[in-house]
């Protein structure tokens, strides 16, 4: 489940990455936003979409995104840090 | 007159509600995991990190099996009051309006706040007048009150909005300054400072929070008063 | 209902036998940082070579960190006696009476190496930590104070450690609902590389609430209580992987370990969570009368837990490895016995409460398994599902380690470069006094303690900035008050002179406070011993800790002791910090540090004698520490003490502040910044005269205003208090309370400042949490 | 940006949020995992390795994963909350 702040919502954590960056010397970055990941094992995928709403994110403040992924893999990304 | 203190894991601040309580009334810690509220005539749900804040602060708190009884409660016209964490777990049980967001200056920070009463006509706060000053200390990192604008303003036409942090003291960032919020019916009260830290000037920094208890203990022993 | 029958027996298991497993050889016990002739010894001790086990723990429990080989002698020569003891050095926490029935336990403890790994982290688990070794003996923890030391805040790395320190203190602490009421910061160029982060905690107790950790009783059952264990902390102990073992390359114990270095995490995670619901489980426990005795782990986990309470008792210990809940697979027994997972406490039950104390973990939600029990034999064993894997002789691990002399040599040159210059030569002093209130080690601690939740549980009646020492109310309507102290650049520049002005300080900071010491604890930080400087360093600290605590009458009831603190560019100052705790009758009357009302007077008391060398001017200036500070006269000063405090308990005085950092004149802005009100004073030549110059010279004024020594106090009141004061000790009249800016009057010269200016400069802080 | 708590280290909002699940009415659920999301836009996508390491996620403890997306949209998932 990718769990991010609702669009118009102030994500200070973003703002202060976004702010942070350019003293590291990166630049052209823009709309950073910080949210939440959170990645399980289950039994039944039905009940997935009930503990999102239920638990997992705050549908007032939050969006969510559900990744479904057979077996236990990641998905398969562009890049792989360590 | 009897409170009850909901006392999750990670609880904190129970003891100091507690204390506040018995200042003036009866009091006794209610354990999460039981459903019965042991006939108390009132709720207090203390600050404190509930299950670690994990997740998002009191989201996993609001499904103990206590929180049905004081969803049932509230919905009995039962008065039910939230202190910061508490405050939390009430927007997520949906007894109250909008969502407590990290603070906007992202760390924990531990003052002392001034607060503006704007409603003195609930029974939380009927021992104020509307205007007055309170000095609470407030201490929390994720106290941000928001919610979307047409809600915000319904809840001011409404008289919800309880307390407002004073001019400058609003060091979370919340929405038009808001500090406390009621239910539309006046039953549920949910704020992020600690009125049960301010119960005595030596330990409080001002004794301005014990009035909020009184003004329970007035609304339940005399509710026609309200 | 529990997947772990709640005894511990072992029917039809096979007859303890070594398993077949490849011996190490002394280069993997060097390996572990044993010596030749330490291995040797162990090997007379076990009768013949350690397996791995065996090995990894003797390696744990003889290390510097668990047998304080280089210091125990050291410390033997402390004062740990008094009438208000009650529980010295050796358990968990001391104790020291507070009257009544009630007892103060507190302690403090250091974890700089991993903190300079990963600050967030390291911080965090060292004040679960230090806050676990006060629930240990049955005391509530009401307090934590931190004591932090940094390279200069100019540096990004001090900015990273000091930024994740503080976050971590605050979310571990703010989360298990203990209020973090104090502390202190240092920056100095030593401490870049190996910052030094401790933390203090105290508890409160009923005297007969207190337990030891001592086990008893044969046949009684081993409880391992909260979090599951996994391979933190074991990094040192690698080379024990069978793969790694002197050649051997079949399995030991368990089925054969798949991980690489990867696998075994260096940084360990603490989960506050985890910590208050063991926190609170324990207390329930032991208030139901539940456990026998009760141990935390800390450094070396199980090992040196089980160890320790064999060893306290007189008895053996047995504990199966199979039995300890796993946060990971295919650990091996070495790596669960030596493992530092954080949050697991170990205690002892009677077979017939194994039952209730389980039943009590499950409704806090924590774990909780029967892992072993108690024997007769002064032995540890150590079994894998029943099969024997490792038999020590509990004494040779706890008890027999060889103790090291020290060599210690002054050294001959100065082993301190001096810091740079960031004052300009022809500032003057008032551009001084700003520089000295904008400067790291005096500016403001309100942005770092503002992240401290300071007020939970509601006994704290002087927050920090309100008073010189933390005050907590007891519920006799007394108080308690609590100090951290230790300035290292004085102990570099004079390690005896330096380490009593340190306990000097916790003293006046009580002092002010209006509270009597009744007990200290305290943290070395030093470097390495085996250097003959450093050994001189740290035997010189601490022959100063012992005069200092015996001249005050504080007993010391327990400390830490962190060695081989250096970095690339050398050792850090030589850092004794000391933490006293303190009595006062009357929490009302607690003393406050800023000026309270116009028009009360001002005065300097006690034996104060100016210096600069070694002073933060001088640091500003970029000079070198000198060699030795200035001999204090110290009855004097204790004299000094009395006097405050009983004028602060007689309600005599609006406030109190000892000088320290900075001299008079940043003593005096403080008093000023913490009050909302101004000052106006004026130093005469009796001032001149304590600095050892006259008015005339150039630089006297510099010293009468920034020059720093024991024993001076700021205090003030109304003029006959004071006048009462000075009958008992020296006292000097200065000037006034009032208006909006610090007046300073001189030699001819004047210095004025507004509140504004003067809290803009003190705020600089905030810059550094950005 | 997917950062993750390393294995083998502990993952303390795993932990608590999987033993509150079952008492929730949610069973079958294991290994549960809570990591950060960063999301942002970026010029020069080169620079997204170094940034991960130095500021967005912490090496010691977390892995990283970054998933790179053509303009400004979401990763395509098997499914989408409000
Ligand atoms: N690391 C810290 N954590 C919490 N409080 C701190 C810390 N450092 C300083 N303080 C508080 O700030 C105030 C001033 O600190 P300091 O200048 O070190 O005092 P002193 O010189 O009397 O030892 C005290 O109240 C102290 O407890
Ligand atoms: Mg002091």
């Amino acid at each position: 489940m990718l769990i991010r702040p609702k669009a118009g919502i102030l994500d200070p954590q973003g703002v202060a990455v976004e702010r942070a960056l350019p003293a590291l010397g990166f630049s052209g970055v823009a709309n950073v936003n910080v949210g939440r990941l959170v990645e399980l094992d289950l039994e039944d995928p039905e009940q997935l979409q009930a503990m999102c709403e239920k638990l997992l994110a705050n549908p007032l403040v939050e969006d969510y995104e559900v990744q479904l992924l057979e077996e236990s893999g990641h998905a398969g990304g562009n890049g792989r840090g360590s | 007159m009897k409170f009850g203190v909901l006392q999750f894991p990670g609880s904190c601040d129970e003891v100091d509600a507690l204390q506040a309580a018995r200042r003036v009334g009866d009091a006794e810690l209610l354990w999460h995991g039981d459903e019965s509220l042991q006939g108390v005539d009132a709720i207090v749900i203390p600050g404190g990190f509930s299950y670690g804040d994990y997740l998002r602060a009191g989201a996993i708190a609001r499904f103990a099996p206590a929180m049905e009884s004081v969803i049932a409660f509230a919905a009995d016209g039962g008065l039910v009051l939230g202190i910061c964490n508490g405050f939390q777990v009430l927007c997520e049980a949906r007894l109250l309006p909008g969502a407590l967001l990290v603070n906007a200056n992202r760390r924990f920070t531990c003052r002392q706040v001034e607060l503006e009463v704007v409603n003195g006509d609930t029974p939380f706060t009927r021992a104020y007048t509307a205007g007055t000053r309170l000095s609470i200390p407030a201490k929390h990192s994720w106290g941000r009150f928001h919610a979307e604008q047409r809600t915000l303003q319904a809840m001011e036409d409404g008289g919800q909005v309880v307390l407002r942090y004073a001019p400058g003291h609003n060091f979370n960032g919340s929405a038009r300054d808001i500090a406390g919020v009621c239910n539309e019916r006046g039953n549920v009260f949910g704020l992020m400072p600690h009125p049960e830290h301010a119960i005595d000037e030596l330990t409080g920094g001002s004794a301005d929070g014990i009035k909020i208890f009184e003004s329970m203990r007035t609304s339940v022993s005399d509710p026609a008063a309200a | 209902m529990h997947p772990q029958p709640p005894s511990f027996d072992r029917p039809g298991a096979p007859a303890p036998q070594p398993s077949a497993e490849p011996i190490p050889t002394v280069e993997d016990a060097l390996a572990l940082g044993l010596t030749r002739s330490e291995y040797e010894l162990l090997c007379e001790k076990q009768g013949a070579p350690p397996n791995a086990v065996e090995l990894a723990m003797y390696s744990l429990l003889w290390s510097e960190h668990c047998a304080y080989k280089h210091s125990k002698k050291l410390l033997r020569t402390l004062p740990t006696q008094g009438e208000h003891v009650v529980m010295g050095p050796g358990e968990n926490a001391g104790a020291v009476d507070l009257g009544g029935d009630l007892v103060c336990a507190f302690k403090v403890e250091s974890h700089n190496h991993p903190s300079a790994v990963e600050p967030f982290q390291g911080a965090a688990t060292g004040v679960g930590g230090i806050v676990r070794d006060i629930f240990a003996i049955g005391a509530r923890p009401i307090a934590v104070l931190d004591s932090l030391r940094f390279g200069e805040p100019s540096g990004a790395r001090a900015r990273y450690l000091l930024d994740g320190a503080v976050s971590g203190i605050a979310h571990y602490g703010n989360s298990i609902g203990v209020p973090t009421v104090g502390g202190e910061l240092y920056f100095e160029a030593p401490y870049e590389h190996n910052c030094l982060i401790n933390a203090m905690a105290l508890g409160l107790a009923r005297r007969g609430d207190l337990v030891r950790s001592a086990a008893a009783g044969a046949g009684n059952a081993l409880v391992l209580l909260g979090a599951a264990t996994g391979r933190d902390g074991i990094g040192g102990a690698s080379v024990l992987a069978s793969s790694e073992l002197g050649g051997g390359a079949a399995a030991q114990g368990e089925a054969a370990p798949e991980h690489d270095q990867d696998m075994r995490p260096t940084v360990q995670v603490g989960d506050p969570f985890e910590e208050k619901k063991l926190l609170e489980c324990s207390l329930e426990l032991l208030r139901s009368g539940l456990l026998v005795s009760l141990q935390d782990l800390g450094a070396a986990g199980l090992t040196s837990a089980a160890a320790e309470m064999a060893a306290k008792g007189r008895v053996g210990l047995e504990i199966d490895v199979a039995r300890v809940p796993r946060r990971e697979p295919g650990m091996a027994a070495w790596e669960v016995m030596v493992s530092e997972s954080q949050e697991r406490m170990l205690c002892v039950v009677e077979p017939a409460d194994a039952l209730a104390v389980l039943a009590l973990c499950e409704r806090w939600e924590i774990g909780g398994a029967v892992i072993g029990r108690v024997t007769d034999d002064g032995r540890l064993r150590v079994l894998a599902q029943g099969a024997l894997v490792g038999d020590m002789p509990v004494s040779a691990l706890v008890d027999e380690c060889p103790l090291y002399d020290l060599a210690p040599r002054k050294p001959p040159a100065p082993l301190y470069p001096p810091p740079r210059a960031t004052l300009a030569a022809e500032a003057t002093p008032a551009a001084a006094l700003l520089a000295l209130l904008r400067s790291g080690n005096i500016c403001s601690r309100r942005p770092l303690y503002e992240q401290y939740d300071a007020i939970v549980q509601s006994r704290t009646v002087r927050r920090p900035e309100q008073a010189d020492a933390a005050v907590l109310a007891l519920p006799d309507g007394g108080g308690m008050a609590v100090s951290i102290d230790g300035n290292g650049r004085r102990v570099a520049a004079d390690p005896y002179r330096g380490t009593v002005e340190a306990v000097l300080e916790c003293a006046a900071n009580l002092a002010c406070a209006g509270a009597q010491p009744l007990g200290a604890t305290n943290n070395l930080n030093f470097g390495s011993p085996e250097k003959a400087s450093i050994a001189w360093q740290l035997g010189e600290s601490v022959r100063a800790l012992g005069d200092a605590c015996r001249a005050l009458g504080v007993p010391i009831v327990g400390g830490n002791v962190s060695l081989y603190n250096e970095g690339p560019t050398g050792p850090i100052y030589p850092t004794p910090v000391i933490g006293m705790v303190g009595r006062l009758p009357d929490v009302r009357r607690a003393g406050r540090l800023g000026f309270q009302r116009s028009g009360d007077e001002i005065a300097l008391v006690g034996p104060f004698a100016p210096a600069l060398p070694a002073s933060e001017l001088a640091k500003l200036r970029g000079e070198p520490l000198p060699d030795g500070l200035a001999a204090l006269e110290l009855e004097a000063v204790i004299a000094a003490q009395a006097a405050v405090r009983e004028a602060v308990r007689a309600n005599a005085l609006a406030s109190a502040h000892d000088i320290a950092e900075g001299g008079l004149a940043v003593a005096l802005a403080e008093c000023c910044l913490s009050g909302h009100l101004g000052a106006q004073v004026e130093l005469g030549d009796e001032l001149f005269a304590r600095c050892g110059t006259q008015p005339g010279e150039p630089s006297a004024s510099w010293c009468a205003l920034f020059g720093e020594g024991p024993g001076g106090f700021l205090v003030s009141g109304p003029a006959q208090a004071l006048s009462e004061l000075g009958r008992c000790t020296s006292l000097v009249r200065l000037g006034t309370v009032g208006g909006g800016e610090l007046r300073i009057a001189l030699a001819g010269t004047r210095l004025s400042l507004s509140l504004d200016e003067l809290g803009n400069a003190h705020a600089s802080l905030g810059e550094l949490f950005a």
